[in-house]
């Protein structure tokens, strides 16, 4: 019987292949792309069940002052960001360590919501600078033209052949892209070659 | 390399002009021979300014072969481009832009260029016409015999056996509209588009934007054309959402205006510069696409026309105007139309000696006949080229009038090193054609032009036969301003189309063969590079090939590298005349992707190596690479196959050995191993219990909460489509586990019956494969084990944690589900384990273990303990197998109604013939029994062999048992039990006589996994 | 019958090539024929030969809507092998390759039939052991194989993928010898020129637009040349079989999808024999012409267009380069779709139907060029004596309902996985 | 590429997709009446028409909604688009 209580340090899938640093080809302008990945989020997915999707978004509203956001699209308030992930299916963010699943599991169960704990499954990377929209044209079939996928646009779709979400955040160039966590590796290992004639710098 | 240091003169360059850069020559070699260009030179540009006159040889009768084209259409100039991993082979001269050290070798010819010995087939070519090999060769001694030789003789360049070192990719991109081709009307469009403010793409096959216009020399509104291209350049660049890609082809037009387009990198360059495509594929979405893809040229069919110095009139003029190259010294020019004229005049002011003008129409008047008239030329009308002379580069022809009539008047030798001949233009249709478009027949010039078309596709200028540069231009400006429209751009005013001063043009009169000597060694060839002639096509009609599809089947009329660009027209038109039909009954062949060759590395862009298709890691994974797994892939997985000690060498023995060790842990102590590959499957709500139920044959509705229960899944057919376990973690609440293979698989299905099937169902069902690492901790000391690792508060004796039952715990300070459920068939437990804390908790297992000798095992190992069990995998359930023939179809409930129940009493199903799954086990109890044998009565039997099954499933050694075991299926196998057979494996000249046993070998009541 | 030989090839050369007649007659239709074949692909007019041939039933017309030859015999890779392993398709095959190994001369009529070997590449134990399973079997069913490990197939192609980098290393291939490929054109061309010299009428530009019927038999087929009486009608439409099938109002466990295949520019030669990927579908062979021929995957979308989409050629080219790195460089030529008549099983059906005196020849998924020859034989056997020949006696329509599938890839009922 | 107007997603490309065929067959709703017949219609049997055809495609690498699809088999053109209880005609 071991004593221990609190769980230790969460271990990322790209723990053994990140080297922080400048990659690729580097202009006198500098690297053109910037990747870093977003650890230790927590992400739970929340469902309707049929018939209750106004009501779970209320509950949701009145606990984290967010409304549900509607398709292709992401809200935030405070530190939580909604994303919507398909018919009645959202992702629920926090970069704070805290009790979200509990909370949304108390909060939304009895009026049809169904929460699934997600945090461990997606790899996140953020990829931001002059030239990420290039690098993710490379192999998304997705207009991220700014008149097409605007700050806050979400889209389910395939990236490296890897089925992914792309999240707009604020700013003109900066993207969250999750992907399965066990294909983490190809992610990032493709991005540095799609990024490499831009220069790469992984934080 | 040395280069140039005895460099030819340049003996044909203009001392001005063209868009050659002078101040940056260049060096580069033809069959290892020096010469000089200039940037800006094409190959082909810079061959004809140092007076190479033969570039390449002849598909089938090997003639040497000059420089026809200046562009994409070239059917001749094709050499082998650079070398080692990057050798292209058939590379087209006009198409290559000069770099620095630029090496390129003639091709399809032995020894050399201008000595060919398989030229010998000219001189058989009354013999090997078209079709010849469908008729001969079926003799002694067979048509490999002869095939060997034939091969050698084909083909065109040689390809290489070295890896390209290059990178390719695809880029992807929407816009609004897209423009192909930077001529003057694309340029048009693209303005007139880009100032409504839509995203717009112009793509451009060459290295710069106006077209024909930098082969000419045309004016807009009063200045030379080439100044208001670089005004239009300069404001399209100016347009934050205009994209000019030039050295890019749009090569297909695809479903719904996504047009594929190549963009060449690198391809102008030595090499890519470090982390840069060489090129990149292009997939363009668009609006609305405008295709300005201009035309291409017709050559004329006389006796002779392949000899080198036989040209394009137009290319000739690219030539004078682009290049400053003169093809030739003393030229003969010969047209159906007035480009003749153009080309003559332009030829004589650039000084060539313009020996004669040859105009095939009847006698008439026309602005363009009288200033060649007026510039002193030697004009004829009604009268052509009959014969050109001359084996590795013309030397004269034969000149003569024609009566209309098939016939020629007195001929007359005129010496010449050039021959500009014009057939009339036949716009691209091409791209146009690959969206279903159809096209029209147009008298006037003697084409098809583009007609009606499914995806809205507009065609302008050239490309839809209005020749003249402000037809072109008025048509762009209206296109793009149209399309701009169309996606909701508000249009400014219409500028003025600016002024030309085009001279009319007098209509062009078609004829598709110049009449000539009937001496038979005279070839008149209708598509150059595959020698196709008229003979050739007047015996395809003579036997029945009539139809254009069969014309070039038969013949191989367009089936070159050029795919006819410059052949099929004249060839259909001739194939009219012979059936005495209008050309457009007879039809024109539809038009494929790609408009022009196109790499196969383009096509697959970053899509190699390792990342052909991604692989998938467990949370584990580094420990387990730390700790000396051999990996293997399994269904994109990479999970370890066993563990190797440091320092040991994969041979098979040790591999044996180690999984043996692991086994044997197993089965006498305790092993561990990554199971993460597995399935999962989250699912919730009110009908879940009803849901699976439905999708699962054995009954899950009575399941407690707190347990879990093997399931097996049917396809809808009845066949048995997967398996797993699957577990109530609370009252509307499961966690399905499903096959690594089939995971992806069966949540796709369970959607469909949730969305499609039984939409009535309120049900959730979301993949947490990757949410959790999960391990299978297994042996008989699995339990103390995971008591030790187990944090305070979580029980497992075989009361807090009995068989089949489900508890969530903690393992060093980590939440983890752990379920007692077992694949080895030992005492065993799954741990679930959210993923980001996989390893910290296989450590503690580990760590735990490390008294009681945790081995951890990979699927070798987990492959024999099941086969010891006979727990039946994919290896089994090869989608032909029903639940009856793997012994499981008691369990199928009679009760309800599930998924493929509606199939189960198929008479072939119910056969009790059918194979059964079966134990084996060798009779002399050492022989291995391999997976892949068939299972017959008597190995001596004589083929057709009665076949009774196969082995499915191997195990060479057994170290529970301590010998070899297999499972397989065997016709009435049930009763068959106790009585031998044999396992045939005829591809090895193996038979093992083998036992009938039941499919279980250890075990069989399964008490280990209830202590 | 004027006789195609090196003799007859020079007589003419000497004259100037003016004799040859053609190489079928372009005859009009009759007003009734003993038995119509609908379809002038490869197995319909070599259904019209076996059954002038074989069955001495020479009162026969071949209906081709548009030009003989222009279907799938014109539009595949060309690929012949009997490498089956179920018993409903493994001696029909076999039959099949038989029959192209005396072809040309059977027909007079060079196909180039070239056994250069047919490789299909593993690349995992369980993948070899399907392979060993396969190639016993045959074996045992007397047909030609040989399973290669991985130091075999090197030896005979040293310069596929035998690196680290490769994502999906070879273990070893299973090779049948004597697979190969033919000139696809000139086997249609062969069946057409062979059938009209022993009587059969091939009828180009006549397409079939519905069928008389009294009672449980058909009496006649309307066509845009008018209707044409019949006493027997056999059906041999791949790729189009739904939409005449209807006419005739049946309805079948078939699906038309587009597969797309490619030839690239000439080369000299470069691949020996045939190859087949075995991580993904692709398979190559080199033509005589020097050209590589190429194919691999469905698009996996119910189509009549002909006409196949960028992401499946793609996919296509990386399936070849992760198989012969050495490729990057070599360029398509071009590209074509065939309608491909994807069944239920993966199988064929050369079937009795529901109507009397009609006989049903479909369903053959990617594989019918190779079994051009063995399915004319069959199916002419099966019209001739209203009874299904020993070869194609599984090749059921009603083997869906009963349960007898001939599932060689384990599928199941969905055609696009075929 | 076929662009598939997904009604949660807007237009993808098809490759995002996973075709799931002939959405005309209803599979039997009450097991207990249906015959065997019923059955080897449902799972075999297809019009399979040349011209506009009703079928489902699955976005699996999107929104994972099985979405209902008009589409012209001889063209690709897709006519119209929706969920999978929409009635569905040309011109969406």
């Amino acid at each position: 019987m071991s004593e221990s209580t609190t769980p230790p340090p969460r271990r990322s899938a790209l723990a053994n292949v990140w080297h922080p640093g400048d990659h690729g080809r580097i202009g006198f302008t500098g690297p053109q792309v910037t990747l870093r990945e977003r650890r230790d989020i927590t992400a739970i997915q929340l469902d309707a069940q049929r018939g209750t999707t106004d009501g779970v978004g209320k509950a949701v509203a009145a606990a984290f002052g967010l409304g549900l956001p509607g398709p292709g699209r992401a809200t935030t308030t405070g530190d939580v960001r909604a994303l919507w992930l398909g018919p009645d299916r959202w992702l629920l963010q926090t970069a704070t360590p805290a009790d979200l699943e509990p909370r949304l599991r108390s909060l939304t169960e009895g009026v049809g919501g169904v929460v699934v704990d997600q945090s461990h499954g997606r790899t996140i990377l953020r990829i931001e600078g002059a030239k990420a929209r290039d690098t993710l044209a490379k192999s998304t079939g997705i207009d991220l033209h700014p008149r097409a996928f605007a700050e806050n646009a979400v889209a389910q779709t395939s990236l490296f052949q890897l089925a992914v979400t792309i999240d707009r955040r604020r700013g003109t160039s900066i993207f969250d892209v999750h992907a399965m966590r066990g294909f983490a590796v190809h992610l990032y290992e493709a991005l540095l070659d799609a990024g490499g004639e831009y220069g790469v710098r992984l934080v | 390399m040395i280069f140039g240091r005895v460099a030819i003169e340049q003996s044909h360059r203009l001392p001005t002009g063209g868009e050659i850069d002078r101040l940056a020559p260049l060096p580069f070699r033809f069959d290892g021979k020096a010469y000089r260009g200039y940037a800006g030179d094409t190959l082909a540009s810079a061959l004809l300014a140092n007076g190479v006159t033969v570039v390449g040889r002849s598909f089938k009768y090997h003639r040497p072969r000059g420089v026809l084209s200046a562009g994409p259409e070239e059917p001749n100039a094709l050499v082998e481009l650079r070398g080692g991993g990057r050798k292209e082979p058939n590379s087209r001269a006009t198409m290559i832009e000069l770099f620095a050290g630029l090496e390129a070798t003639s091709q399809h010819r032995w020894p050399s260029l201008a000595l060919d010995i398989m030229e010998l087939n000219d001189l058989a070519s009354r013999f090997l016409v078209a079709g010849f090999y469908y008729k001969t060769f079926m003799g002694f001694p067979g048509w490999r015999f002869y095939e060997k030789r034939i091969r050698a003789a084909a083909g065109m360049g040689s390809g290489t056996v070295e890896w390209d070192p290059d990178r390719y990719e695809h880029m992807n991109t929407h816009c609004d509209v897209l423009v192909a081709g930077g001529g003057p009307s694309g340029l048009a469009a693209a303005l007139m588009a880009g100032r409504a403010g839509a995203r717009v793409i112009l793509v451009e096959e060459t290295d710069g934007l106006g077209g024909r216009l930098r082969s000419e020399r045309e004016t807009i509104d009063d200045k030379p054309a080439m100044g208001w291209v670089a005004k239009t350049r300069a404001e399209l660049a100016d347009m934050d959402e205009v994209r000019v890609l030039t050295r890019t082809t749009a090569f297909g037009c695809y479903d719904d205006n996504m047009v594929g387009a190549l963009e060449r990198v690198a391809d102008h360059l030595a090499a890519p510069p470090e982390h840069m495509a060489r090129q990149r594929l292009w997939h363009i979405r668009a609006g609305r696409v405008i295709l300005a893809t201009g035309a291409i040229e017709r050559p004329l069919v006389f006796g002779g026309n392949d000899r080198p110095g036989v040209m394009l009139a137009g290319a000739v003029r690219s030539y004078l105007h682009r290049f400053a190259v003169t093809p030739g010294k003393r030229a003969v020019v010969v047209a159906n139309n007035d480009d003749g004229y153009r080309t003559a005049l332009d030829l004589a002011r650039a000084g060539v000696e313009v020996m004669q003008v040859l105009d095939t129409r009847p006698a008439g008047a026309g602005a363009w006949r009288e200033r060649a008239v007026a510039a002193g030329l030697d004009v004829m009308q009604r009268a052509a080229v009959v014969n050109a002379y001359g084996r590795m580069g013309v030397v004269g022809c034969d000149v003569a009038t024609l009566d209309g009539h098939g016939g020629v008047g007195d001929t007359r030798y005129v010496p010449c090193d050039l021959i500009a001949a014009s057939g009339g233009w036949s716009p691209s249709v091409h791209l146009h054609s690959h969206g279903d478009g159809k096209a029209d027949w147009d008298d006037g010039i003697a084409a098809f032009v583009p007609g009606a078309n499914r995806l809205g596709h507009v065609s302008v200028g050239a490309a839809r036969g209005r020749f003249g540069l402000a037809e072109a231009l008025s048509d762009g400006l209206k296109a793009g301003a149209e399309a701009a429209k169309a996606c909701g751009f508000a249009i400014g005013a219409h500028p003025d189309t600016p002024i030309t001063d085009e001279i009319a043009t007098a209509p062009l009169k078609a004829i598709w063969s110049i009449p000539g000597p009937t001496d038979r060694t005279v070839k008149r060839f209708v598509d150059l590079q595959d020698d196709v002639t008229i003979d050739d096509i007047a015996l395809a009609h003579r036997e029945g090939f009539v139809s254009v599809e069969h014309l070039k089947r038969y013949t191989t009329l367009g089936m070159g590298t050029d795919q006819g660009k410059t052949s099929n027209i004249t060839g259909h038109a001739l194939l009219a005349e012979a059936r005495g039909q209008p050309i457009p009954t007879v039809g024109t062949t539809r038009f494929r992707p790609p408009y022009t060759p196109v790499a196969m590395a383009a096509f697959a862009g970053a899509e190699r190596g390792l990342h052909f298709s991604p692989v998938r890691r467990s949370a584990m994974h580094d420990w387990h690479a730390e700790h000396g797994a051999v990996f293997v892939e399994a269904g994109a997985w990479l999970r370890p196959q066993y563990y190797l000690r440091p320092g040991v060498t994969k041979a098979k023995a040790v591999m044996d050995r180690a999984i043996e060790t692991e086994v044997r842990a197993v089965r006498s102590k305790v092993g561990l191993v990554d199971v993460s590959t597995l399935g999962k499957i989250d699912i919730q709500g009110p009908d879940a219990a009803e849901f699976l139920n439905r999708v699962y044959a054995n009954g899950f509705k009575a399941l407690p909460v707190g347990k879990a229960r093997y399931g097996l899944m049917l396809r809808e057919d009845g066949i048995v489509d997967d398996d797993g376990t699957t577990s109530r973690l609370g009252d509307t609440h499961y966690l399905m586990t499903t096959t690594t293979a089939h995971a992806a698989k069966v949540l796709a299905d369970l959607e469909w019956y949730l969305q499609v099937v039984w939409p009535d169902l309120d049900v959730r069902v979301t993949s947490v494969t990757e949410q959790w690492a999960a391990m299978a901790l297994a042996g008989p000391k699995a339990r103390e084990v995971l008591a030790a690792a187990a944090d305070h508060g979580t029980a497992v004796s075989n009361d807090a944690l009995p068989y089949l039952g489900v508890i969530n715990g903690s393992i060093a300070g980590v939440p983890v589900r752990l379920f007692r459920i077992s694949f080895s068939g030992e005492l065993g437990y799954e741990v679930n384990v959210p993923a980001d804390w996989g390893t910290s908790v296989w450590e503690a297992l580990i760590a735990a273990g490390e008294p009681h000798g945790i081995t951890p095992y990979g699927m070798e190992a987990m492959g024999i303990l099941r086969i010891e069990k006979g727990h039946v995998t994919h290896a089994e359930l090869d989608g032909r197998i029903t639940l009856d023939d793997v012994g499981m179809g008691r369990m199928a409930s009679s009760k309800k109604w599930f998924v493929g129940r509606g199939m189960l009493d198929k008479p072939a199903f119910i056969d009790p013939e059918r194979p059964k799954l079966v134990g084996l086990v060798p009779v002399d109890g050492k022989t291995r029994i391999p997976a892949g044998a068939i299972l017959v009565a008597d190995p001596a039997t004589p083929p057709p062999v009665p076949k009774l099954g196969h082995v499915a499933s191997s195990a060479y050694l057994s170290p529970t048992v301590g010998h070899p075991i297999a499972l397989g299926f065997l016709a009435r196998g049930r009763d068959r039990l106790g009585e031998t057979v044999w396992a045939v494996f005829p591809l090895r000249n193996l038979s093992v006589q083998v036992k009938v046993v039941e499919p279980c070998f250890v075990d069989p009541e399964g008490s280990r996994l209830h202590v | 019958m004027a006789e195609y030989s090196v003799f007859s090839l020079i007589r003419n050369a000497l004259g100037g090539h003016k004799d040859w007649i053609r190489a079928w007659r372009d005859p009009e239709p009759k007003k009734h024929y003993d038995v119509i074949v609908i379809g002038g692909g490869g197995h319909g007019l070599a259904t019209a030969y076996y059954l002038a041939r074989n069955h001495g039933i020479t009162n026969v017309a071949v209906l081709e809507k548009g030009w003989i030859g222009g279907g799938n015999v014109g539009r595949n890779t060309t690929i012949v092998r009997s490498n089956y392993m179920l018993d409903g398709n493994a001696h029909f095959y076999e039959h099949s390759l038989k029959l192209w190994e005396g072809l040309s001369r059977d027909l007079n009529y060079n196909v180039m039939f070239s056994q250069r070997g047919v490789l299909n590449l593993g690349h995992s134990d369980g993948q070899m052991d399907a392979y060993a399973r396969r190639g016993n079997t045959m074996r045992l069913n007397g047909v030609d194989a040989e399973l290669l490990d991985r130091k075999d197939v090197q030896r005979l192609y040293p310069h596929l993928d035998f690196s680290a980098a490769a994502r999906f290393p070879i273990y070893g291939g299973l090779l049948q010898a004597r697979g190969g490929t033919a000139r696809h054109d000139a086997v249609a061309w062969g069946f057409a020129r062979g059938a009209d010299r022993l009587g059969v009428d091939i009828i180009q530009n006549c397409e079939v637009t519905g069928f008389e019927r009294d009672g449980n038999r058909v009496t006649g087929i309307q066509t845009t040349r008018g209707t044409i009486g019949c006493g027997r009608v056999g059906m041999a439409v791949a790729g189009n079989t739904s939409r005449v099938a209807a006419m005739a109002g049946l309805r079948l466990p078939i699906e038309s999808h587009v597969l797309q295949a490619f030839v690239s520019e000439p080369l000299k030669p470069l691949v020996d024999g045939v190859i087949t990927y075995g991580a993904g579908h692709f398979y190559i062979s080199q033509s005589d012409k020097g050209g590589l021929v190429l194919g691999g995957d469905l698009d996996f979308y119910n189509s009549y267009a002909q006409r196949g989409n960028l992401p499946t050629v793609e996919h296509v080219m990386a399936c070849g380069l992760a198989m012969m790195p050495y490729l990057g460089r070599v360029r398509i030529l071009r590209g074509w779709g065939g309608l491909m008549d994807m069944s239920m099983d993966g199988s064929p059906i050369i079937s009795k139907t529901p109507i009397d005196n009609l006989y049903l020849n479909a369903g053959w998924c990617y594989g019918g060029f190779k079994a051009t020859p063995g399915s004319g034989y069959v199916f002419a056997h099966t019209i001739a004596n209203d009874t299904p020949h020993d070869f194609n006696k599984a090749m059921t329509l009603d083997r869906f309902a009963t349960g007898h599938l001939i599932d060689e890839g384990g599928k199941g009922p969905t055609p696009k996985l075929h | 590429m076929i662009r598939i107007p997904c009604p949660h997603c807007g237009p993808r490309d098809h490759a995002e997709f996973s075709y799931a065929g002939d959405a005309t067959k209803i599979r039997p709703a009450d097991p207990d009446a249906a015959t065997a017949a019923d059955w080897h219609d449902y799972v075999y049997f297809r019009d399979n028409p040349r011209g506009p055809h009703m079928e489902y495609w699955h976005h699996t690498q999107g929104c994972r909604a099985y979405v209902k699809v008009l589409r012209d088999t001889s063209t690709h053109e897709v006519l119209a688009a929706g969920m999978p209880g929409d009635t569905l005609e040309a011109g969406r």
